[in-house]
């Protein structure tokens, strides 16, 4: 075991997938001599040559295209995209190429690939720095979309991600970059060292994509979250004294269903809890299925607590981001609800 | 300050639209055997003329003259004449297929037969080509078999595609042809991905991309010349001008620069302009640019002057857009007809032989569709099963899939 | 009125809309001169010169990219991305530009676009020729998005559309462009003539954007749909001899919860039917805030009839396509639910 | 068929990392008034060789020399020096304001004042820029109030974008400056579109688009072009090459062609290429440009070769990427040193009005800045509302948004 951030959790992944097999190659703006704008592929250039972690132009079609070409060739890309707000470009490559790209040859072409981002706010970076878009992955069939809570878990998703036959697109909390993060901003800043997820198995390992992880048993609700949040659920969980089961969904598609359903058919009741932006959010699709699945169970109406259908703003950032005084609110008014 | 005149638009035009008299006078169509041949190592910047130009090997008379001449043998040369009669006659029937409602779509090469049939001779086993949806002269000249190009068209059961893409979108690893995307220009940027995992995997593939001239315009091209450009991709860039995109003249997409081949320009890629009705000076365009792919100098841009003498698709009728004889009045000629001519004309063919491949091509081509039809069309027959819907969206079927499938009858 | 297909009523709206603003300008691929390969433009090039109706190159992005620069210069582009497969491509200048542009200049710049499509499958369009991206687009703040199941509303909704002050995303039921169609693609065409949607006003009128429309009122259970899939509903509605209640959306975002809630509250069950692939699709939204605003009302789960979670397949099409057999399945699942 | 070494992949470099001596000496810098000035209307095919000089008016004397010289007054040189230092002492303080929390991020022109504080002065009222986020001496030049600037960089009460963007993304239609977009590139194809809507329009407006070396590589630049270059739209196409892309240096956008002016030359578009801390030369590329705009003969390629002296934005540190002092021994020199010693070597100015207009400006910011806390800063005093934040999205607030502001306690 060792501490790490994060950051040092995947650029460890990278480090050990690229040792492993030297079909991985590690792209993106910024990525290569520099080590990336958050230094997760630091060091990476200089241990396996420019050929297999390199710079790129400004082109994040470019960045996605041609990693489509060399997954079809044989090689395993994990690129960078610098902040998940500037995916658009790619965007085509991404839900008509890569997505398909099985399918459409019926298994004959492949595109096992990897798109990290880092993606959300609480970090002032504005409407162009703070997006959550994993909603528009999880609607394309193809991908699969996964967004870590701790270092340990970036790690060996990472890892899982890259040795995936599949494209996975990977969204990476920068808000909890260098520790966890409660929704206080007001409160000082706290780092992985003490957490329990900042404890990261040395070495190669894998958590399977598709399995979610119960970080709260409780009986009384069910809180699905993912990322960022969470911790901040967590922490609001804690503060409004309700004995909740708070679940990490880790990875958005494939679902781990089953862990849901079997939460909230025991606790009767489901607050769901995401930084996007709420209509067609991802929180949308666990709502409709949540309520499908468990409609007999409910106690009360399945909620939301999202981003406001707004763009982030910069200077409001606290009041957009769905902190602790709204998860609360809305815990508070499931418990409430009576039939 | 001075005093300027308004504003106004500029929106480039063809010169002839339906009711006028074709006119391809503005052509510019430089003799067989007047461009010269650089070696392939020369700087980009020193052959600038050769994308102004137009390489061509066959003259009138059908001779092959100049430096772009003689890099195929006799018998490669009647084989690209049946290649290219294979994939006419290919055509013909699939395009009468679809009018009968065995399939619900058809393209077409007409008149570009020569581009696809010429360049594969270049590639070796293990190449890549990144087509667009009219190349499929790259199969036939591969030997990939009709009648699985039928299955396909057909979306019968023995489709290898298993139903699931538009007739002609086919997708063969084996034969060097890449999943052919509905989307335009996708697979330019992605030839280049190819070529430079080649380069990193110090292997000795190289690839090549096409596109067509309408889809220059796209951003996928942009970026594959940004790319190839900076990380020299052993990658043949091919631009296929046929003079439209549906209905749009090339000059829409074109602008203001003399040609598609220009635009290397700007990345310090050479590129050369072929005539792309000459299998001849396909062959050895692409050659040249082969090699330099294969030699580590970097990407070539090839762009061949050809025309599209069918309509767009099954779902086109051009006659809404330019003169019905334009096609006629194209002034490079049939590809088939002149390869024939230079046969002849060096007395490795003769008038009666190529009737009689004629009637051998079709026969084929008939047995093929016999065979394929025996098994199925898209409405008829033996036909893939909705159970195949949901397979290949992963390599393993997630739970949700499962559920869905089973949701579904199966 | 005159009886019209959806295609002649889009391109009525749009000579309309020219005729009395010399701001409206149409473009995009073929739209020019041949008047769109759906000829939904045919005539306005000769009509209204070359200037204000005009052949692009293909490129989306610029199509879209420049549009949002007229718009900016106080025109009001409505230019037509030819299928909506292949909007991907100006994505970013969707979302990123277009749609924030006036937020984030705080009403300095604008951006009154619209960017029309035909969407959908049914005609044998394989996976490029039929898709139905509308939750893309709901789930970005700043758009609004329309999607018309009739010539008549088409027309008013066009023209709402481009008179609106903000960028509309306008999805054209292509199945539908020539004839309603009630699912059964084994029977026999029937034109827009027979249809009363297809009596289309003549001269200058609008639908205001946001107003759902009852196409069928009744008791039993509420079934929610849009653009083809509202015929399809009505037929299968009636093939199940339920007395459901049909409502047909028109315009996704903004939504007419008030209409759709109402209803549901009445009802009691609530079936949502669309083209798009299920997961993250329109419908999620909707089961969402019909179980969280009618939970104390319904009867049953809210229940999702959607395509599959595939790529639309080429000649697996009907076996894709959420057909009558379906919906009434999902309908007698809902009616037979009990507590 | 030829034996070939295996493939190997090609990825530039920049000529010294941290710990080397900087190099310049590759850079190939034409003496002042050496490069030609072709007429306006002259065909683009005869200017290639503009794409690769560099225009440069101002020599090492000071002095304005050839045909590019003498577009300017005295008076405007003057002011031009006073924009240029205030748009230093700006950032200066603007820099240290954000190191003091009272902003969240800052981005500086160091070395780069020259090319927005003269490039504005082409511009007419009614022209529209769409910059990017390093040029606010457009801004400064049109005399946008410094104190309006600070409290959008503020996000405070004041800020006329209500706290929602980013610091620096400034937007003011009437100053003829669009809305900065955090997405790269984005505003060089609208830039484009506006043009064309002026021309649509019968209007005499022109449009300037601003892009870096870096963002070329993006989509969006290559749609500007071929939108531009098809529909001749009255725009000038502004790249400004500060030799850094955060930490990636012009070669890896640049890829194989000499510069990025040369990126034009693929679409038939003129291109310049001139010193960007030349102040006498970028208003001068910029007019002749400005005046093919006017006159409908569409649009032009600027690329401005300067230097981004600073870090990339407060969130960078260079010296992790090139040497520290690479900016020093950059050849082109200051922007607002060379102005300076061409007024004074033309008698115009002298080291102690200099003196004084420094503390001048230094006071004018500084008031400025007063004036701007006084109303509040990112963390303190009077900011934006909440409610504010659910304003803009629509013209008209739809329903699902008003609930929304009122669940916000609004
Ligand atoms: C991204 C995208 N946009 C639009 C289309 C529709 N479309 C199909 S073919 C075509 C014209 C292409 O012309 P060109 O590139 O010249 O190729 P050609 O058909 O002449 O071979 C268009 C616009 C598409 N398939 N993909
Ligand atoms: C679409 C997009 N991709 C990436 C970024 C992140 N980013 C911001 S500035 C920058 C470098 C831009 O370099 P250049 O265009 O040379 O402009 P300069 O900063 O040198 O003025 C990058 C990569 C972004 N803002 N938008
Ligand atoms: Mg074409
Ligand atoms: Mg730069």
């Amino acid at each position: 075991m060792a501490h790490m951030t994060m950051i040092e959790a995947i650029q460890n992944a990278l480090d050990i997938s690229m040792g492993r097999d030297e079909k991985v190659v590690v792209f993106g703006e910024d990525v290569g001599y520099f080590g990336g704008v958050f230094r997760c592929t630091a060091g990476l250039q200089k241990k396996y040559g420019k050929s297999r972690c390199f710079d790129t132009p400004i082109s994040e079609l470019g960045i996605v295209g041609a990693a489509v070409g060399m997954a079809a060739y044989g090689l395993k890309p994990c690129v960078e995209i610098q902040f998940a707000d500037y995916v658009y470009p790619a965007y085509d490559q991404i839900v008509s190429e890569a997505a398909r790209l099985r399918y459409r040859s019926a298994g004959g072409f492949t595109c096992p690939l990897v798109v990290r981002m880092p993606a959300g706010g609480g970090i002032y970076g504005g409407q162009t720095h703070s997006q959550s878009p994993e909603a528009l992955f999880t609607h394309v069939a193809g991908l699969k979309t996964v967004v870590p809570s701790t270092p340990s878990d970036a790690k060996g998703l990472l890892t899982a991600a890259i040795e995936d036959p599949d494209p996975v697109i990977f969204l990476e909390p920068k808000r909890i970059y260098n520790g966890p993060f409660d929704g206080h901003h007001d409160r000082p800043i706290v780092p992985w060292k003490k957490h329990q997820g900042g404890q990261v198995e040395e070495g190669y390992y894998k958590i399977p994509l598709g399995q979610a992880a119960i970080r709260r048993p409780g009986k009384a609700l069910t809180v699905l979250a993912y990322g960022t949040m969470v911790h901040v659920a967590l922490a609001a969980v804690e503060e409004a004294g309700v004995d909740a089961e708070v679940i990490d969904l880790r990875t958005l598609m494939p679902l781990d269903a089953k862990t849901i359903m079997q939460s909230v058919k025991k606790t009767g009741r489901c607050v769901i809890v995401h930084e996007a932006t709420q209509t067609s959010g991802f929180g949308a699709e666990l709502a409709a299925q949540v309520q499908a699945e468990c409609f007999y169970h409910l106690e009360a109406p399945v909620t939301r607590v999202a981003g406001w259908d707004t763009p982030y703003p910069h200077s409001q950032e606290w009041d957009y981001f769905p902190g602790p005084a709204r998860i609360i609110r809305a815990i508070t008014g499931v418990m409430e609800s009576v039939q | 300050m001075d005093e300027h005149a308004p504003l106004s638009l500029t929106v480039p035009e063809p010169e002839v639209r339906p009711g006028g008299e074709p006119d391809f006078s503005s052509v510019k169509i430089p003799r067989a055997g007047a461009i010269r041949r650089p070696e392939v190592d020369e700087d980009p910047e020193n052959m600038r003329d050769l994308a102004f130009g137009i390489i061509r090997v066959l003259n009138r008379d059908g001779e092959a003259v100049g430096p772009w001449a003689g890099t195929l043998s006799d018998d490669e040369l009647r084989q690209g004449l049946e290649h290219m009669m294979t994939l006419r006659t290919y055509d013909a029937r699939m395009m009468n297929a679809q009018r009968q409602g065995k399939t619900s779509f058809y393209m077409q090469h007409l008149g570009e037969e020569a581009v696809s049939c010429a360049f594969q001779r270049v590639l070796r086993p293990g190449d890549m080509n990144f087509p667009t949806y009219r190349q499929a002269g790259l199969l036939i000249a591969s030997d990939y078999p009709l009648t699985t190009m039928m299955n396909q068209v057909y979306s019968n059961e023995a489709d290898p595609l298993r139903g699931r893409q538009l007739p002609i979108m086919y997708s063969s690893k084996e034969h060097g042809f890449f999943s052919i995307s509905g989307n335009l220009a996708t697979q330019f940027i992605q030839a280049v991905g190819w070529a430079m995992a080649s380069a990193i995997s110090h292997d000795d593939k190289i690839a090549a991309a096409w596109i067509g001239d309408g889809s220059t315009a796209e951003s996928d091209f942009h970026a594959a010349l940004v790319f190839a450009s900076t990380y020299k991709a052993p990658v043949v860039l091919n631009i296929v001008n046929n003079q439209w995109a549906i209905s749009t003249f090339q000059g829409i997409a074109r602008g203001g620069s003399g040609t598609f081949a220009a635009r290397g320009h700007g990345f310090g890629i050479p590129a050369l302009r072929v005539d792309g009705n000459d299998f001849l000076a396909v062959h050895a365009a692409g050659k040249w640019a082969a090699e330099r792919a294969r030699r580590n100098l970097g990407p070539t841009i090839v762009e061949y002057v050809t025309y599209r003498a069918g309509g767009h698709s099954t779902s086109d009728d051009p006659s809404a857009y330019r003169p019905k004889q334009e096609s006629d009045a194209w002034p490079l000629g049939d590809p088939v007809l002149r390869l024939k001519a230079h046969l002849i004309a060096r007395g490795l063919w003769s008038e009666e032989r190529h009737t009689q491949l004629e009637a051998e091509v079709l026969d084929r081509v008939i047995a093929s569709q016999k065979e394929a039809e025996a098994i199925g069309t898209l409405h008829t027959g033996r036909r893939p099963s909705a159970r195949d819907m949901f397979e290949d969206v992963y390599a393993e079927m997630p739970p949700h899939l499962v559920a869905q499938r089973h949701q579904a009858g199966y």
